[in-house]
Protein backbone atom coordinates (compact mmCIF):
# COMPACT_ATOMS: atom_id res chain seq x y z
CA UNK A 1 0.00 0.00 0.00
CA UNK A 2 1.57 3.65 -0.84
CA UNK A 3 0.24 6.63 1.29
CA UNK A 4 0.28 10.39 0.39
CA UNK A 5 -0.98 13.07 2.44
CA UNK A 6 -2.14 16.62 2.39
CA UNK A 7 -2.91 18.82 5.14
CA UNK A 8 -5.23 22.37 4.49
CA UNK A 9 -6.61 24.27 7.22
CA UNK A 10 -7.16 21.39 9.21
CA UNK A 11 -8.64 19.17 6.60
CA UNK A 12 -6.71 16.24 5.90
CA UNK A 13 -6.40 14.56 3.18
CA UNK A 14 -5.07 10.97 3.03
CA UNK A 15 -4.53 9.26 -0.69
CA UNK A 16 -4.49 5.41 -0.37
CA UNK A 17 -3.24 3.03 -3.21
CA UNK A 18 -3.45 -0.58 -3.55
CA UNK A 19 -5.81 -3.21 -1.98
CA UNK A 20 -6.68 -3.00 1.73
CA UNK A 21 -6.59 -6.29 2.72
CA UNK A 22 -4.94 -8.55 5.94
CA UNK A 23 -1.78 -8.36 3.77
CA UNK A 24 -1.88 -4.70 4.13
CA UNK A 25 -3.81 -3.42 7.15
CA UNK A 26 -1.37 -3.25 9.76
CA UNK A 27 1.14 -1.11 7.20
CA UNK A 28 -2.42 1.13 7.07
CA UNK A 29 -3.20 1.75 10.43
CA UNK A 30 0.32 2.78 10.87
CA UNK A 31 0.99 4.96 8.29
CA UNK A 32 -2.73 6.52 9.48
CA UNK A 33 -2.03 6.55 13.37
CA UNK A 34 1.35 8.42 12.90
CA UNK A 35 -0.85 11.28 10.21
CA UNK A 36 -3.23 11.63 12.53
CA UNK A 37 -0.93 11.63 15.94
CA UNK A 38 1.36 14.35 13.79
CA UNK A 39 -1.17 16.73 13.03
CA UNK A 40 -4.28 19.24 14.55
CA UNK A 41 -7.10 18.65 11.83
CA UNK A 42 -10.86 18.98 12.01
CA UNK A 43 -11.86 16.52 9.41
CA UNK A 44 -10.06 13.51 7.93
CA UNK A 45 -10.65 12.31 4.03
CA UNK A 46 -9.56 8.98 3.15
CA UNK A 47 -9.36 9.50 -0.74
CA UNK A 48 -10.30 5.63 -2.17
CA UNK A 49 -9.94 6.29 -5.66
CA UNK A 50 -6.45 4.23 -6.03
CA UNK A 51 -8.00 1.39 -3.88
CA UNK A 52 -9.05 -1.24 -5.98
CA UNK A 53 -10.17 -3.85 -3.28
CA UNK A 54 -11.14 -3.65 0.07
CA UNK A 55 -12.45 -6.20 2.23
CA UNK A 56 -14.08 -6.74 5.83
CA UNK A 57 -10.47 -6.71 7.57
CA UNK A 58 -10.50 -2.94 5.78
CA UNK A 59 -14.12 -2.05 7.81
CA UNK A 60 -11.76 -3.18 10.98
CA UNK A 61 -9.15 -0.42 9.87
CA UNK A 62 -12.10 2.13 9.27
CA UNK A 63 -13.71 1.25 12.49
CA UNK A 64 -10.23 1.70 14.36
CA UNK A 65 -9.39 5.21 13.40
CA UNK A 66 -13.31 6.55 13.03
CA UNK A 67 -13.10 6.14 17.21
CA UNK A 68 -9.83 7.65 17.10
CA UNK A 69 -10.57 10.56 14.89
CA UNK A 70 -14.03 11.00 16.53
CA UNK A 71 -12.45 11.04 19.98
CA UNK A 72 -10.51 14.25 19.08
CA UNK A 73 -13.76 15.45 17.90
CA UNK A 74 -13.37 15.31 14.14
CA UNK A 75 -14.67 14.05 11.51
CA UNK A 76 -13.36 10.91 9.48
CA UNK A 77 -14.90 10.87 5.53
CA UNK A 78 -13.99 8.81 2.53
CA UNK A 79 -13.75 9.24 -1.17
CA UNK A 80 -13.69 7.82 -4.24
CA UNK A 81 -14.77 4.08 -3.60
CA UNK A 82 -14.99 1.82 -6.42
CA UNK A 83 -18.42 -0.12 -6.70
CA UNK A 84 -16.63 -2.69 -4.83
CA UNK A 85 -15.85 -1.18 -1.83
CA UNK A 86 -19.04 0.91 -1.76
CA UNK A 87 -20.76 -2.70 -1.80
CA UNK A 88 -18.91 -3.69 1.02
CA UNK A 89 -19.47 -0.13 2.65
CA UNK A 90 -23.35 -0.12 2.02
CA UNK A 91 -24.00 -3.80 3.59
CA UNK A 92 -21.79 -3.57 6.95
CA UNK A 93 -23.33 -0.60 7.59
CA UNK A 94 -20.26 1.80 7.82
CA UNK A 95 -21.79 4.15 5.87
CA UNK A 96 -24.04 4.84 8.82
CA UNK A 97 -20.62 6.51 10.76
CA UNK A 98 -18.56 7.26 7.93
CA UNK A 99 -19.48 9.39 5.52
CA UNK A 100 -19.24 9.78 1.82
CA UNK A 101 -17.94 13.05 0.26
CA UNK B 1 -26.10 -30.30 -12.71
CA UNK B 2 -23.20 -31.49 -14.02
CA UNK B 3 -19.34 -30.84 -12.81
CA UNK B 4 -18.52 -28.56 -16.04
CA UNK B 5 -14.63 -27.66 -14.50
CA UNK B 6 -13.02 -27.94 -11.16
CA UNK B 7 -9.87 -26.94 -9.13
CA UNK B 8 -8.66 -27.53 -5.78
CA UNK B 9 -5.63 -24.82 -4.54
CA UNK B 10 -3.87 -25.78 -1.35
CA UNK B 11 -1.88 -23.00 0.38
CA UNK B 12 0.11 -22.44 3.65
CA UNK B 13 -2.42 -20.46 6.13
CA UNK B 14 -0.26 -17.27 5.72
CA UNK B 15 -1.01 -13.40 5.48
CA UNK B 16 -0.97 -12.34 1.63
CA UNK B 17 -2.36 -15.62 0.18
CA UNK B 18 -5.60 -14.15 0.43
CA UNK B 19 -4.56 -11.99 -2.45
CA UNK B 20 -3.54 -14.98 -4.58
CA UNK B 21 -6.47 -17.22 -3.07
CA UNK B 22 -8.86 -14.25 -4.75
CA UNK B 23 -6.91 -13.80 -8.05
CA UNK B 24 -6.90 -17.73 -8.41
CA UNK B 25 -10.70 -17.97 -8.27
CA UNK B 26 -11.46 -14.75 -10.19
CA UNK B 27 -9.41 -16.95 -13.09
CA UNK B 28 -10.78 -19.68 -12.46
CA UNK B 29 -14.33 -17.76 -13.41
CA UNK B 30 -13.29 -15.55 -16.04
CA UNK B 31 -14.47 -18.51 -18.89
CA UNK B 32 -17.81 -17.83 -17.64
CA UNK B 33 -17.74 -14.01 -18.71
CA UNK B 34 -18.69 -12.89 -15.50
CA UNK B 35 -20.22 -9.16 -15.06
CA UNK B 36 -17.75 -7.14 -13.19
CA UNK B 37 -20.11 -7.22 -9.75
CA UNK B 38 -20.48 -10.90 -10.06
CA UNK B 39 -16.36 -11.41 -9.97
CA UNK B 40 -15.93 -8.90 -7.28
CA UNK B 41 -18.35 -10.32 -5.22
CA UNK B 42 -16.86 -13.54 -5.64
CA UNK B 43 -13.32 -12.50 -5.35
CA UNK B 44 -14.90 -10.36 -1.52
CA UNK B 45 -16.05 -13.61 -0.46
CA UNK B 46 -12.84 -15.98 -0.97
CA UNK B 47 -11.43 -13.43 0.66
CA UNK B 48 -13.91 -13.05 3.71
CA UNK B 49 -13.41 -17.39 4.03
CA UNK B 50 -9.63 -17.36 3.69
CA UNK B 51 -8.63 -14.64 5.27
CA UNK B 52 -10.51 -16.21 8.56
CA UNK B 53 -8.36 -19.20 7.97
CA UNK B 54 -5.42 -17.29 7.87
CA UNK B 55 -6.44 -14.95 10.71
CA UNK B 56 -8.57 -17.20 13.39
CA UNK B 57 -7.78 -21.04 12.42
CA UNK B 58 -4.26 -21.81 13.74
CA UNK B 59 -3.06 -20.00 16.49
CA UNK B 60 0.25 -21.10 16.48
CA UNK B 61 0.32 -19.74 12.91
CA UNK B 62 0.77 -22.65 10.50
CA UNK B 63 -1.74 -24.58 8.75
CA UNK B 64 -2.95 -24.87 5.47
CA UNK B 65 -5.91 -24.01 3.22
CA UNK B 66 -7.51 -25.88 1.06
CA UNK B 67 -10.06 -23.78 -1.39
CA UNK B 68 -12.04 -26.28 -4.18
CA UNK B 69 -13.67 -24.04 -7.00
CA UNK B 70 -16.30 -26.32 -8.92
CA UNK B 71 -18.26 -25.11 -11.90
CA UNK B 72 -21.13 -26.74 -12.85
CA UNK B 73 -23.65 -26.62 -16.11
CA UNK B 74 -20.74 -23.53 -17.01
CA UNK B 75 -23.23 -21.40 -15.05
CA UNK B 76 -23.10 -22.04 -10.80
CA UNK B 77 -19.77 -21.48 -9.15
CA UNK B 78 -19.21 -23.40 -5.55
CA UNK B 79 -16.77 -22.35 -3.65
CA UNK B 80 -15.18 -24.07 -0.57
CA UNK B 81 -12.93 -23.39 1.50
CA UNK B 82 -11.40 -25.77 4.44
CA UNK B 83 -8.73 -25.67 7.23
CA UNK B 84 -8.12 -28.27 10.01
CA UNK B 85 -7.79 -25.73 12.91
CA UNK B 86 -9.45 -24.80 15.89
CA UNK B 87 -12.61 -24.62 14.82
CA UNK B 88 -16.23 -23.19 16.26
CA UNK B 89 -18.60 -24.92 18.62
CA UNK B 90 -21.75 -22.44 16.81
CA UNK B 91 -21.94 -21.87 13.40
CA UNK B 92 -24.98 -19.62 13.92
CA UNK B 93 -23.75 -17.25 16.18
CA UNK B 94 -20.72 -16.54 14.60
CA UNK B 95 -22.25 -15.58 11.61
CA UNK B 96 -23.96 -12.94 13.43
CA UNK B 97 -23.16 -9.26 12.43
CA UNK B 98 -20.26 -7.62 14.51
CA UNK B 99 -19.54 -11.43 16.23
CA UNK B 100 -15.68 -11.26 16.62
CA UNK B 101 -13.33 -12.56 19.02
CA UNK B 102 -10.61 -10.46 17.99
CA UNK B 103 -10.46 -6.94 19.29
CA UNK B 104 -12.57 -4.81 17.37
CA UNK B 105 -9.88 -2.13 15.94
CA UNK B 106 -8.70 -5.26 13.95
CA UNK B 107 -11.61 -7.27 13.10
CA UNK B 108 -15.09 -5.88 12.43
CA UNK B 109 -17.12 -9.03 13.00
CA UNK B 110 -18.74 -8.55 9.09
CA UNK B 111 -17.01 -11.49 7.23
CA UNK B 112 -19.76 -13.91 7.34
CA UNK B 113 -21.89 -11.27 7.01
CA UNK B 114 -20.84 -10.14 3.58
CA UNK B 115 -20.37 -13.83 2.35
CA UNK B 116 -24.02 -13.94 3.24
CA UNK B 117 -24.53 -11.00 1.42
CA UNK B 118 -21.79 -11.12 -1.50
CA UNK B 119 -22.97 -14.89 -2.94
CA UNK B 120 -26.03 -16.92 -3.35
CA UNK B 121 -26.10 -18.93 -0.61
CA UNK B 122 -23.27 -19.99 2.25
CA UNK B 123 -23.06 -23.35 4.42
CA UNK B 124 -20.95 -23.50 7.70
CA UNK B 125 -19.74 -26.09 8.93
CA UNK B 126 -17.09 -26.34 12.01
CA UNK B 127 -15.97 -28.57 15.20
CA UNK B 128 -13.54 -27.68 17.97
CA UNK B 129 -10.54 -29.06 17.38
CA UNK B 130 -11.41 -30.28 13.87
CA UNK B 131 -11.19 -27.54 11.61
CA UNK B 132 -13.95 -25.73 9.48
CA UNK B 133 -15.25 -25.72 5.88
CA UNK B 134 -16.83 -22.75 4.33
CA UNK B 135 -19.26 -23.35 0.99
CA UNK B 136 -20.42 -21.18 -0.95
CA UNK B 137 -22.59 -20.68 -4.43
CA UNK B 138 -23.10 -17.75 -6.84
CA UNK B 139 -25.08 -18.13 -10.14
CA UNK B 140 -23.47 -16.62 -12.82
CA UNK B 141 -25.14 -15.00 -15.41
CA UNK B 142 -23.35 -15.60 -19.02
CA UNK B 143 -22.42 -11.96 -20.49
CA UNK B 144 -20.37 -13.06 -23.59
CA UNK C 1 17.54 -22.46 0.38
CA UNK C 2 14.44 -21.69 2.68
CA UNK C 3 10.85 -22.57 1.41
CA UNK C 4 9.03 -18.95 1.71
CA UNK C 5 5.63 -20.02 0.01
CA UNK C 6 4.19 -22.65 -1.96
CA UNK C 7 1.00 -23.80 -3.68
CA UNK C 8 -0.60 -27.04 -5.01
CA UNK C 9 -2.96 -26.90 -7.88
CA UNK C 10 -5.18 -29.86 -8.99
CA UNK C 11 -7.05 -29.48 -12.25
CA UNK C 12 -8.72 -31.99 -14.77
CA UNK C 13 -6.46 -32.29 -18.11
CA UNK C 14 -9.19 -30.56 -20.15
CA UNK C 15 -8.64 -27.82 -22.67
CA UNK C 16 -8.59 -24.29 -21.40
CA UNK C 17 -6.83 -24.89 -17.96
CA UNK C 18 -3.63 -23.80 -19.29
CA UNK C 19 -5.16 -20.66 -19.57
CA UNK C 20 -5.66 -20.77 -15.71
CA UNK C 21 -2.43 -22.55 -14.77
CA UNK C 22 -0.54 -19.80 -15.97
CA UNK C 23 -2.55 -17.45 -14.33
CA UNK C 24 -2.23 -18.61 -11.31
CA UNK C 25 1.01 -19.39 -11.60
CA UNK C 26 1.83 -15.63 -12.43
CA UNK C 27 -0.82 -14.28 -9.28
CA UNK C 28 1.07 -16.56 -6.78
CA UNK C 29 4.50 -14.93 -8.33
CA UNK C 30 3.16 -11.62 -8.12
CA UNK C 31 4.57 -10.59 -4.53
CA UNK C 32 8.13 -11.37 -5.93
CA UNK C 33 7.86 -8.30 -7.87
CA UNK C 34 9.20 -10.05 -11.17
CA UNK C 35 9.87 -8.02 -14.17
CA UNK C 36 7.11 -8.49 -17.28
CA UNK C 37 10.03 -10.52 -19.27
CA UNK C 38 10.94 -12.61 -16.02
CA UNK C 39 6.39 -13.21 -15.63
CA UNK C 40 6.06 -13.34 -19.34
CA UNK C 41 9.07 -16.85 -19.26
CA UNK C 42 6.96 -18.37 -16.28
CA UNK C 43 3.77 -18.17 -18.21
CA UNK C 44 4.79 -19.52 -21.37
CA UNK C 45 6.65 -21.94 -19.81
CA UNK C 46 3.94 -23.18 -17.91
CA UNK C 47 1.62 -22.83 -20.59
CA UNK C 48 4.28 -25.03 -22.55
CA UNK C 49 3.90 -27.96 -19.99
CA UNK C 50 0.36 -28.10 -19.18
CA UNK C 51 -0.64 -27.99 -22.71
CA UNK C 52 1.28 -30.77 -23.16
CA UNK C 53 -0.35 -32.88 -20.18
CA UNK C 54 -3.81 -31.65 -21.99
CA UNK C 55 -2.83 -33.12 -25.26
CA UNK C 56 -0.35 -35.96 -24.89
CA UNK C 57 -1.04 -37.61 -20.90
CA UNK C 58 -4.40 -39.11 -21.59
CA UNK C 59 -4.96 -40.21 -24.63
CA UNK C 60 -9.15 -41.18 -23.43
CA UNK C 61 -9.24 -37.28 -22.77
CA UNK C 62 -9.51 -38.35 -18.61
CA UNK C 63 -6.94 -36.98 -16.03
CA UNK C 64 -5.59 -34.74 -14.15
CA UNK C 65 -2.93 -32.31 -13.63
CA UNK C 66 -1.08 -31.11 -10.43
CA UNK C 67 1.14 -28.08 -10.60
CA UNK C 68 2.95 -27.28 -7.74
CA UNK C 69 4.92 -23.91 -7.24
CA UNK C 70 7.57 -23.27 -4.53
CA UNK C 71 8.83 -20.01 -4.02
CA UNK C 72 12.18 -20.04 -1.90
CA UNK C 73 14.24 -17.32 0.06
CA UNK C 74 11.71 -15.19 -2.01
CA UNK C 75 12.97 -14.98 -4.64
CA UNK C 76 13.56 -18.51 -6.59
CA UNK C 77 10.56 -19.41 -7.87
CA UNK C 78 10.36 -23.50 -8.73
CA UNK C 79 7.49 -25.05 -10.89
CA UNK C 80 6.37 -29.05 -10.83
CA UNK C 81 4.02 -30.34 -13.51
CA UNK C 82 2.51 -33.93 -13.17
CA UNK C 83 0.34 -36.25 -15.04
CA UNK C 84 -0.46 -39.61 -14.22
CA UNK C 85 -0.70 -40.45 -18.08
CA UNK C 86 1.04 -42.41 -20.52
CA UNK C 87 4.64 -40.98 -20.09
CA UNK C 88 7.23 -41.93 -22.54
CA UNK C 89 10.75 -43.66 -22.49
CA UNK C 90 13.51 -41.53 -23.47
CA UNK C 91 13.38 -37.96 -22.40
CA UNK C 92 16.26 -36.64 -24.01
CA UNK C 93 14.96 -37.42 -27.39
CA UNK C 94 11.37 -36.06 -26.75
CA UNK C 95 12.98 -33.20 -25.82
CA UNK C 96 15.03 -32.25 -29.11
CA UNK C 97 13.64 -29.13 -30.95
CA UNK C 98 10.70 -29.97 -33.30
CA UNK C 99 10.66 -33.57 -31.74
CA UNK C 100 6.64 -34.49 -31.62
CA UNK C 101 4.65 -37.76 -32.26
CA UNK C 102 1.60 -35.16 -33.51
CA UNK C 103 1.63 -34.01 -37.13
CA UNK C 104 3.91 -31.13 -37.23
CA UNK C 105 1.27 -29.76 -38.71
CA UNK C 106 -0.67 -29.20 -35.36
CA UNK C 107 2.31 -29.07 -32.62
CA UNK C 108 5.30 -27.69 -33.97
CA UNK C 109 7.85 -30.08 -31.47
CA UNK C 110 8.87 -26.74 -29.84
CA UNK C 111 7.06 -27.04 -26.29
CA UNK C 112 10.07 -28.83 -24.31
CA UNK C 113 12.97 -26.33 -26.04
CA UNK C 114 10.85 -23.72 -24.55
CA UNK C 115 10.72 -24.10 -21.66
CA UNK C 116 14.68 -24.93 -21.42
CA UNK C 117 14.87 -21.69 -22.95
CA UNK C 118 12.52 -19.49 -20.67
CA UNK C 119 13.59 -21.12 -17.34
CA UNK C 120 16.93 -21.49 -15.77
CA UNK C 121 16.40 -24.82 -15.65
CA UNK C 122 14.17 -28.13 -16.81
CA UNK C 123 13.90 -31.62 -14.96
CA UNK C 124 11.65 -34.25 -17.42
CA UNK C 125 11.24 -37.64 -15.45
CA UNK C 126 8.68 -39.96 -17.11
CA UNK C 127 7.77 -43.86 -16.97
CA UNK C 128 5.85 -44.96 -19.73
CA UNK C 129 2.59 -46.11 -17.93
CA UNK C 130 2.69 -44.09 -15.04
CA UNK C 131 3.29 -40.41 -16.10
CA UNK C 132 5.79 -37.52 -16.30
CA UNK C 133 6.79 -35.09 -14.07
CA UNK C 134 8.14 -31.61 -15.27
CA UNK C 135 10.36 -29.40 -13.29
CA UNK C 136 11.24 -25.95 -13.78
CA UNK C 137 13.51 -23.27 -11.61
CA UNK C 138 13.44 -20.04 -12.34
CA UNK C 139 15.67 -17.30 -10.32
CA UNK C 140 13.37 -13.83 -9.78
CA UNK C 141 15.43 -10.59 -9.86
CA UNK C 142 13.68 -8.03 -7.29
CA UNK C 143 12.48 -5.22 -9.42
CA UNK C 144 10.14 -3.59 -6.56
CA UNK D 1 -10.07 -15.45 -30.25
CA UNK D 2 -11.42 -12.64 -32.63
CA UNK D 3 -11.05 -12.00 -36.39
CA UNK D 4 -10.95 -9.01 -38.57
CA UNK D 5 -9.45 -9.07 -42.46
CA UNK D 6 -9.12 -6.38 -44.63
CA UNK D 7 -8.26 -7.57 -48.66
CA UNK D 8 -6.06 -4.42 -50.88
CA UNK D 9 -4.97 -5.66 -53.89
CA UNK D 10 -3.82 -9.12 -53.46
CA UNK D 11 -2.70 -8.21 -49.76
CA UNK D 12 -4.43 -9.57 -47.09
CA UNK D 13 -4.42 -8.39 -43.44
CA UNK D 14 -5.82 -10.74 -40.90
CA UNK D 15 -5.77 -8.96 -37.41
CA UNK D 16 -6.40 -11.56 -34.34
CA UNK D 17 -7.54 -10.53 -31.09
CA UNK D 18 -7.18 -12.49 -27.58
CA UNK D 19 -4.65 -15.19 -26.77
CA UNK D 20 -3.16 -18.18 -29.14
CA UNK D 21 -2.93 -21.16 -27.27
CA UNK D 22 -4.90 -24.66 -27.76
CA UNK D 23 -7.88 -23.38 -26.31
CA UNK D 24 -8.11 -20.95 -29.56
CA UNK D 25 -5.57 -23.12 -32.14
CA UNK D 26 -8.66 -25.04 -33.65
CA UNK D 27 -10.56 -21.81 -34.25
CA UNK D 28 -7.85 -19.66 -35.19
CA UNK D 29 -6.74 -22.64 -37.94
CA UNK D 30 -10.42 -22.40 -39.03
CA UNK D 31 -10.79 -18.96 -39.70
CA UNK D 32 -7.58 -18.54 -41.31
CA UNK D 33 -7.83 -21.43 -43.52
CA UNK D 34 -11.75 -19.94 -44.96
CA UNK D 35 -10.03 -16.55 -45.64
CA UNK D 36 -7.20 -18.02 -47.45
CA UNK D 37 -9.53 -20.47 -49.39
CA UNK D 38 -11.77 -17.72 -50.21
CA UNK D 39 -9.13 -14.96 -51.55
CA UNK D 40 -6.53 -14.72 -54.00
CA UNK D 41 -3.28 -12.73 -52.80
CA UNK D 42 0.41 -13.22 -53.02
CA UNK D 43 1.02 -11.75 -49.48
CA UNK D 44 -0.79 -12.77 -45.95
CA UNK D 45 0.01 -10.38 -43.14
CA UNK D 46 -1.13 -11.51 -39.94
CA UNK D 47 -1.46 -8.69 -37.10
CA UNK D 48 -0.61 -9.35 -33.60
CA UNK D 49 -1.67 -6.14 -32.19
CA UNK D 50 -3.95 -7.54 -29.91
CA UNK D 51 -2.57 -11.04 -29.21
CA UNK D 52 -1.66 -10.57 -25.71
CA UNK D 53 0.15 -14.53 -25.43
CA UNK D 54 1.26 -16.82 -28.34
CA UNK D 55 2.78 -20.09 -26.69
CA UNK D 56 4.16 -22.96 -29.23
CA UNK D 57 0.86 -24.24 -29.71
CA UNK D 58 0.45 -21.19 -31.91
CA UNK D 59 4.13 -22.11 -33.65
CA UNK D 60 2.42 -24.95 -34.77
CA UNK D 61 -0.74 -23.00 -35.75
CA UNK D 62 1.46 -20.53 -37.53
CA UNK D 63 3.39 -23.43 -39.18
CA UNK D 64 0.81 -25.07 -41.01
CA UNK D 65 -0.38 -21.62 -42.62
CA UNK D 66 2.87 -21.30 -43.70
CA UNK D 67 2.70 -24.51 -45.78
CA UNK D 68 -0.64 -23.50 -47.18
CA UNK D 69 0.11 -19.80 -47.99
CA UNK D 70 3.84 -20.90 -49.97
CA UNK D 71 2.44 -23.80 -51.76
CA UNK D 72 -0.23 -20.67 -53.34
CA UNK D 73 3.53 -19.27 -53.98
CA UNK D 74 2.31 -16.35 -51.34
CA UNK D 75 3.96 -15.00 -48.59
CA UNK D 76 3.09 -15.37 -45.05
CA UNK D 77 4.02 -12.57 -42.74
CA UNK D 78 3.50 -10.92 -39.26
CA UNK D 79 3.37 -7.84 -37.60
CA UNK D 80 3.13 -6.44 -34.01
CA UNK D 81 4.15 -9.15 -32.23
CA UNK D 82 4.83 -7.92 -28.69
CA UNK D 83 7.62 -9.44 -26.95
CA UNK D 84 6.64 -12.38 -25.23
CA UNK D 85 5.81 -13.34 -28.81
CA UNK D 86 8.60 -12.36 -30.27
CA UNK D 87 10.79 -14.49 -27.67
CA UNK D 88 8.80 -17.50 -28.70
CA UNK D 89 9.82 -16.44 -32.37
CA UNK D 90 12.97 -15.77 -31.65
CA UNK D 91 13.76 -18.91 -30.03
CA UNK D 92 11.79 -21.27 -31.86
CA UNK D 93 13.73 -20.20 -34.86
CA UNK D 94 10.25 -19.09 -36.78
CA UNK D 95 11.49 -15.31 -37.92
CA UNK D 96 13.65 -17.83 -40.31
CA UNK D 97 10.30 -18.67 -42.60
CA UNK D 98 7.87 -15.82 -40.89
CA UNK D 99 9.42 -12.37 -41.62
CA UNK D 100 7.83 -9.55 -39.40
CA UNK D 101 6.88 -6.76 -41.59
N1 LIG E 1 -11.78 -20.63 9.88
C1 LIG E 1 -12.07 -20.27 11.16
N2 LIG E 1 -11.52 -20.94 12.20
C2 LIG E 1 -11.81 -20.60 13.48
N3 LIG E 1 -12.64 -19.59 13.82
C3 LIG E 1 -13.22 -18.87 12.83
C4 LIG E 1 -12.96 -19.17 11.46
N4 LIG E 1 -13.68 -18.31 10.70
C5 LIG E 1 -14.35 -17.52 11.57
N5 LIG E 1 -14.08 -17.85 12.84
C6 LIG E 1 -14.67 -17.24 14.07
O1 LIG E 1 -15.84 -16.53 13.68
C7 LIG E 1 -15.74 -15.17 14.09
C8 LIG E 1 -16.50 -14.28 13.12
O2 LIG E 1 -15.89 -14.30 11.83
P1 LIG E 1 -16.13 -13.10 10.81
O3 LIG E 1 -17.60 -12.86 10.68
O4 LIG E 1 -15.40 -13.40 9.55
O5 LIG E 1 -15.50 -11.81 11.52
P2 LIG E 1 -13.99 -11.47 11.91
O6 LIG E 1 -13.07 -12.31 11.06
O7 LIG E 1 -13.88 -10.02 11.62
O8 LIG E 1 -13.83 -11.77 13.38
C9 LIG E 1 -14.25 -14.90 14.18
O9 LIG E 1 -13.95 -13.81 15.05
C10 LIG E 1 -13.72 -16.23 14.72
O10 LIG E 1 -13.92 -16.34 16.11
N1 LIG F 1 3.03 -34.95 -20.31
C1 LIG F 1 3.33 -35.73 -21.38
N2 LIG F 1 2.84 -36.99 -21.47
C2 LIG F 1 3.15 -37.77 -22.52
N3 LIG F 1 3.91 -37.37 -23.56
C3 LIG F 1 4.44 -36.14 -23.54
C4 LIG F 1 4.17 -35.25 -22.46
N4 LIG F 1 4.82 -34.09 -22.70
C5 LIG F 1 5.45 -34.23 -23.86
N5 LIG F 1 5.25 -35.47 -24.39
C6 LIG F 1 5.82 -36.02 -25.63
O1 LIG F 1 6.93 -35.22 -25.99
C7 LIG F 1 6.78 -34.72 -27.31
C8 LIG F 1 7.45 -33.37 -27.44
O2 LIG F 1 6.81 -32.40 -26.64
P1 LIG F 1 6.97 -30.86 -26.97
O3 LIG F 1 8.42 -30.53 -27.12
O4 LIG F 1 6.22 -30.09 -25.94
O5 LIG F 1 6.29 -30.66 -28.39
P2 LIG F 1 4.77 -30.86 -28.87
O6 LIG F 1 3.89 -30.75 -27.67
O7 LIG F 1 4.57 -29.74 -29.84
O8 LIG F 1 4.68 -32.21 -29.51
C9 LIG F 1 5.28 -34.73 -27.54
O9 LIG F 1 4.94 -34.77 -28.92
C10 LIG F 1 4.86 -35.98 -26.80
O10 LIG F 1 5.09 -37.14 -27.57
Amino acid sequence: MDFSTTLNRGEIVIALDGELDEKTAAQTRDYLDKRLRESTYHRVILDFAKVSFMDSTGIGVLLGRYKKVSENGAELCVKNVNRQIDKVFRISGLYQIIKAV
Amino acid sequence: MKMTNHVKINLPAIVGNEGFARAAVAAFCAPLSPSLEEINDVKTAVSEAVTNVIVHAYPDNSGEIDVEVTIYDDKVLSVTVTDSGVGFADAEEVKKPFYTTKSAEEHSGMGFTIMEAFMDDLEVCSEPGRGTRVTMRKNIKQHA
